[in-house]
């Protein structure tokens, strides 16, 4: 059913065709990829072939060119999946580490990096955070000197997602001596060159995606690895993480509608003391607060996609929502596990691992914290 | 302000909304707040501008407008920070004079509902009674069928307006043995013999505005005076109360806004341990928190109008965006008010208004308890629980 | 019933003696004191005469003599009057204004003011918020200047309880130079002297204690005024806060207990939907949950209470236990207002006006953030 | 540490469990936390130390002890940062051997109790079933009077041990007609035919305690493997629920804690935007908060422990205690999880294992929900809700 503004019968159908290509071909092995801590490559072309990979993104790179609810859709779907893991890896793949090349990139690197990016061919990742400075961009150390015809890159990356088996990284580097938000520039990295060291990281969750910590050990880059202008990294990357955060608040959505439908059906279904659990109201009244909390984030996410969609956005706005929908998904597939009881602390049901999963949006893309340094920055809070 | 839900000239009409309400009513909020009543010329002045009927067609005097500028007008409304003014108006006009309007005969429209879209008379909704509480269909206002009309016996509590209405939209039961569905609606003049204002209730906030408790001792309401059909009031009322949830929670956003707008005000301003107050982490990070309260539950409040205004069934909205925002304005009012410290306390700081104002909204027009039940039945999660 | 190990049946017996008289001799009055914005000073004398107001102070001041439990007991029972006002004003004269005068005055000091307080013939008050530093102890810019025999007084202060008719103060003022916590005394100043200006100032709540803004122009004092210890003032004031903070614990606990015994017993006897209130699990929860709450609050108070009486207790404990009662009483009398509904928010009940009440527990003698700043001091998280 | 409730006597005793802890257990956490269950030879060596029976007499190879001193030992073992530790250890002992040296015979007590604390065999409580969650009166598994004894049919879900242990108290109905007052407990001996575990389940967290599914297919247990009167069974497992949900509290108080002293430690080291997290406000007002949180599980967790002690009845205190630790030790371990933002997320860092652990809380040994149901009847709020 279409639902205005948002969502037209097309998203809809595209909708149910996520929803039946997740159930058929995600849902079913997504444990196997949980247990061995990484998903199958071939996953990736297989979406390609369905085009999944650029709803969003021209036909000229390989897109379907759909609008930005398209990605919403895509999103949401794939978080009913039951693991957070995997559609993580493709957020990074397709809404993450890609977007700065389609919009800064040449003609050169879109075709070698955006376009096989969109087929499933390149695994890409994307590397900003660092040992020592986990959400604080302006920290940057790792640094990226030129060096005759290119650049010697020189530092570590870490928490980063499809690191282990990455083709690239879109990489942010100091690339000048002004410190804080100036200086930083993005570089395109091929991650067989010598020089690049990869450890495996192992999480608590999120563990059908794959993550490493990076280090760069002098690593020889021709000039072409620059992406974009030269130390307007800072901004270009500022831009790559508003479309991130409201891809994690859209996935947090579908997270959250998914428990909520496990928890439903399972109270309606289960009886204590001679009645469905729903039959008492505690319950049934936590259920209606989890819908109403569900449908705030979701409407504050709508309507924040639309702006973003229109370029008519701050960094605020888009913080909000990120921090009120990763506060809403660990709030409510908290209480779907609390629902389930011992059933909940269980593997029998997905609801143990999205609690896990989804904890991560809390941290992820900025920190609960950092997003409301930045709300309370743009609302004027935070230099008086 | 255009966005998605409110364009060019919604954005026009609040500007209008903005200066009524900053001429007509926010000079006087101390005053009406310490005597306890908006005053009937008010009422008359706003009339005359069309502001009792942002909804009404022009024939009845009113605006012409839709759910849209009726909600810019609840949200402006709203900011003059006295909830009690607003309660009164809306007590009025949004569920005194609407149920004339849609159900009224033509005569009953000339009638009462002219006169009370120009301010000339003051309407009141009376429902609520002492033993229901929440539960309409166990109201014990009876409507006895007598020759000619009804014989109305009863006593109703919390009804806004009531001392000084001089109509009032009662809701009696014309045959308690059908329940819910044995309720009517009756306008009912305060001159008429039997109707008797028993008391004018004290309460924590909404001071500008009079809360009375009313007994109705035998009083005859002639036939026509019978609103719509017989036994259709329980679905009336249902009408009514599903776009009262929408308004008070338009309502309960904006107000919220102006306790955190203040609260940022003031913060820039007191300094404390040599530096100001929004220099401290938590002071901002708590002010953030806050701001994502209030936005959830405008965002909540603008979907129900606009699922209303679609013309689609909008009671889960409703539900949704009252039961948050009426938890919302409370927290956030009593936020705003601890960045004040001491001085939130005192009352030359409207704060402490805004604080008590919120109290009301999880209350008033169906509990955030009585909403929930609503949403568990409409979602499908169980049975009603209570009932 | 004893409860060990804090009360005996000597506490018992005292608490029903006091909830006797504030049943007979201020529930029914109080609403009168709450409409005229003050407490007939009668009531002072009454309750001296009874034993209420030095309870826990030695016989040779007039005192009971009893032990720090007493005082918790009275602090309890008070607050069962469904007013927070009256109480607030007596703590203000037995466990506020008047301790410093038992532990650090001369035995003048201790015939002239305290001995009379504790009569209910003097009204006493404390002088230590300033307005321009609500809780910054350190920032009072309140002056007394030697001159002569005696010293001049300078300044303004804020909040005052009992302000517009107590007849003298227990004030905090900078005698020297040094910038901060040092260079503060303790003063008694009596209010009739020619300088003193005072202002009554109007409250949301508590209004059957009045309230003044004080402002001292040249106040010219004798030098037996100062109390205690030239320039050890802020930490004669940091020792006074200790029992001003635990005995509005203790007030808290009596209050939000009374709240819950309303609103028990309306949600009881009010029949909805053809069964009582109770009969809702979303209500017979709530209560449960309110018990709790008061319950922590309440072993919490004990506990320091016992060790505070044995002198084995830290500011952070105090203010924990501060914190903690204030956050658990605003929670417990919104809760039994929302139970109430429509009647929670009329003055047909003394719930309305116990939530106006309860909501300066978290901003007098400290607010909720002045007591994490001090709890996290002593948590070693400040300073690093 | 000494005060009201733990004396010097207790702080001394103290010092032996931390020693214990550090010694027999901490350094093999990460072994068993793969492995899925504490080894056997563990059971043997605390076993000797009299550490699986610290409130049993001496005589039966305990300590001799009483609550307090089995509480510091409770409470140390929680420190150890590992519930499943805990769990697979009161398991055997709080839960397992207790109802042996409550009700068993002479001949019990020698044959299973006296081994038992030794650590020569592990027992397991088997109580839960798939069907009945907290409803221990609609329990399924029935035990059939026959000949010389009873044929127990049916299964079991969630026993803590269930895999390794050697003996088995498994709660059967003998008459489902009388519902709870026809419950028995009874001694079974893994090896007896019939008994099958039907699979080990896969944990969120207490990962280092094994849990089972349990069928018992028509196992013959001999009459003097009923444990205490027959029809006892419900009252017993009230007994041993009662003081299970008074360790957990005290265990979630230390898990807590620990939590909270590893975010401290934490925060004072790491930099971030060029000073130390702890010269952020708001960190440290959020390690408050979490502080508040864990006094006020503590005080009631210690109300509890203190008034069980004194042989008074507990079950308020200690459903009080156990709702509120359950609720807190989750949004403790969160919160300190929090403080260290993407490290907190990585398995190195055991604050993820205490934040998985934590989540049991609130659901084993009787959910918050049902804690809150024995205090809305015993604070004589409502009748019980459920049932």
């Amino acid at each position: 059913m279409p639902y205005p503004p948002y969502f037209t019968a097309e998203h809809d159908l595209f909708r149910q065709t996520v929803r039946r290509f997740v159930e058929q071909e995600i849902t079913p092995v997504v444990a196997q990829w949980e247990e061995v801590g990484e998903f199958p490559r071939d996953i990736l072309r297989r979406m390609a072939e369905l085009g999944f990979l650029g709803v969003h993104y021209p036909p000229e790179v390989g897109g379907q060119g759909g609008d930005y609810f398209m990605a919403v859709v895509l999103a949401e779907e794939l978080a009913r999946s039951g693991a957070g893991g995997f559609p993580m890896a493709l957020a990074v793949q397709t809404d993450m580490a890609t977007p700065p090349i389609w919009r800064f990139g040449t003609a050169e690197q879109i075709a070698r990096y955006l376009i096989p990016a969109l087929k499933g061919e390149k695994l890409a990742c994307l590397g900003i955070t660092e040992p020592d400075h986990g959400s604080d961009v302006a920290g940057i150390e790792t640094r990226a000197r030129r060096e005759g015809q290119g650049w010697l890159i020189q530092g570590s990356k870490t928490f980063i997602t499809n690191g282990p088996r990455a083709d690239f990284m879109t990489l942010v580097a100091r690339t000048g001596d002004t410190p804080g938000y100036h200086g930083l520039s993005l570089f395109l990295v091929d991650l067989d060159l010598p020089g690049v060291v990869r450890t495996r990281l192992d999480k608590v969750g999120m563990r059908s995606s794959d993550t490493a910590l990076f280090h760069f050990d002098q690593v020889r880059v021709p000039q072409q690895a620059l992406l974009g202008e030269e130390g307007q990294g800072f901004y270009h990357i500022m831009w790559e993480l508003q479309g991130e955060r409201l891809i994690s608040a859209a996935g947090a959505l579908g997270s959250a509608q998914y428990a909520y439908d496990i928890a439903c059906d399972y109270a309606k279904a289960r009886k204590l003391f001679d009645r469905s659990l729903t039959g008492f109201q505690v319950i049934a009244h936590l259920l209606a607060e989890m819908a109403t909390e569900i449908e705030a984030a979701r409407q504050l996410t709508y309507e924040t996609a639309w702006n973003f969609a229109r370029g008519t956005i701050s960094a605020k706005d888009i913080a909000l929502a990120k921090l009120v929908s990763a506060r809403m998904v660990n709030w409510v597939v908290d209480r779907a596990v609390q629902i389930l009881g011992g059933h909940g602390y269980v593997a029998d049901w997905p609801l143990e691992r999205m609690w896990r999963d989804v904890r991560l949006n809390r941290i992820g893309a900025g920190t609960d914290e950092i997003m409301k340094e930045i709300i309370s920055q743009e609302m004027g809070l935070r230099n008086s | 302000m255009a966005d998605w839900l409110f364009h060019e000239e919604h954005d026009m009409f609040r500007e209008t909304a903005r200066r009524v309400v900053a001429q007509e009513l926010a000079p006087h909020v101390e005053e009406w707040e310490r005597d306890g009543f908006v005053p009937k010329d008010v009422f008359r002045r706003l009339g005359q501008g069309g502001y009792l009927g942002v909804r009404l067609p022009e024939e009845y005097g009113g605006l012409g407008g839709d759910a849209l500028y009726e909600a810019v007008w609840i949200e402006e409304l709203a900011k003059v920070g006295a909830g009690g003014i607003g309660a009164a108006l809306s007590g009025h006009s949004t569920i005194g004079l609407t149920p004339l309007w849609r159900w009224g005969t033509p005569a009953q429209r000339q009638r009462y509902l002219v006169p009370g879209v120009r301010g000339e008379l003051v309407a009141a909704l009376a429902v609520t009674e002492a033993a229901g509480g929440s539960d309409v269909a166990a109201l014990r206002t009876v409507a006895h069928p007598v020759a000619g009309g009804f014989r109305l016996q009863g006593s109703k509590l919390f009804v806004t307006n009531g001392v000084g209405a001089d109509i009032l939209v009662v809701a009696a039961t014309v045959d308690p043995a059908r329940r819910h569905r044995g309720i009517s609606l009756f306008i009912v003049e305060k001159s008429w013999p039997g109707v008797k204002v028993l008391r004018r209730l004290d309460k924590l906030g909404w001071r500008s505005s009079d809360t009375a408790e009313l007994f109705f001792d035998g009083v005859e309401v002639p036939a026509e005076n019978l609103l719509g059909e017989v036994y259709g009031g329980f679905g009336y009322l249902m009408e009514i109360f599903l776009w009262e949830r929408i308004t008070m929670a338009l309502a309960a956003v904006a107000l919220a806004q102006k306790a955190v707008d203040e609260a940022i005000g003031y913060a820039r301003a007191r300094r404390q341990f040599g530096r100001p107050l929004n220099g401290f982490q938590v002071t901002r990070h708590g002010l953030v928190d806050l701001t994502a309260d209030i936005e959830k539950a405008r965002v909540l409040a603008r979907r129900a109008l606009y699922v209303h205004w679609l013309g689609q069934d909008a009671t889960v909205a409703a539900a949704m965006a009252k039961a948050y925002a009426g938890e919302m304005v409370r927290r956030v009012t009593d936020g705003a008010l601890q960045v004040l410290g001491g001085n939130g306390y005192m009352m030359p700081y409207p704060l402490q208004r805004y604080w008590r104002d919120a109290r009301i909204v999880s209350i008033g027009g169906g509990t955030t308890e009585v909403m929930r039940e609503i949403l568990v039945k409409r979602l499908g999660i169980a049975q009603w629980m209570g009932g």
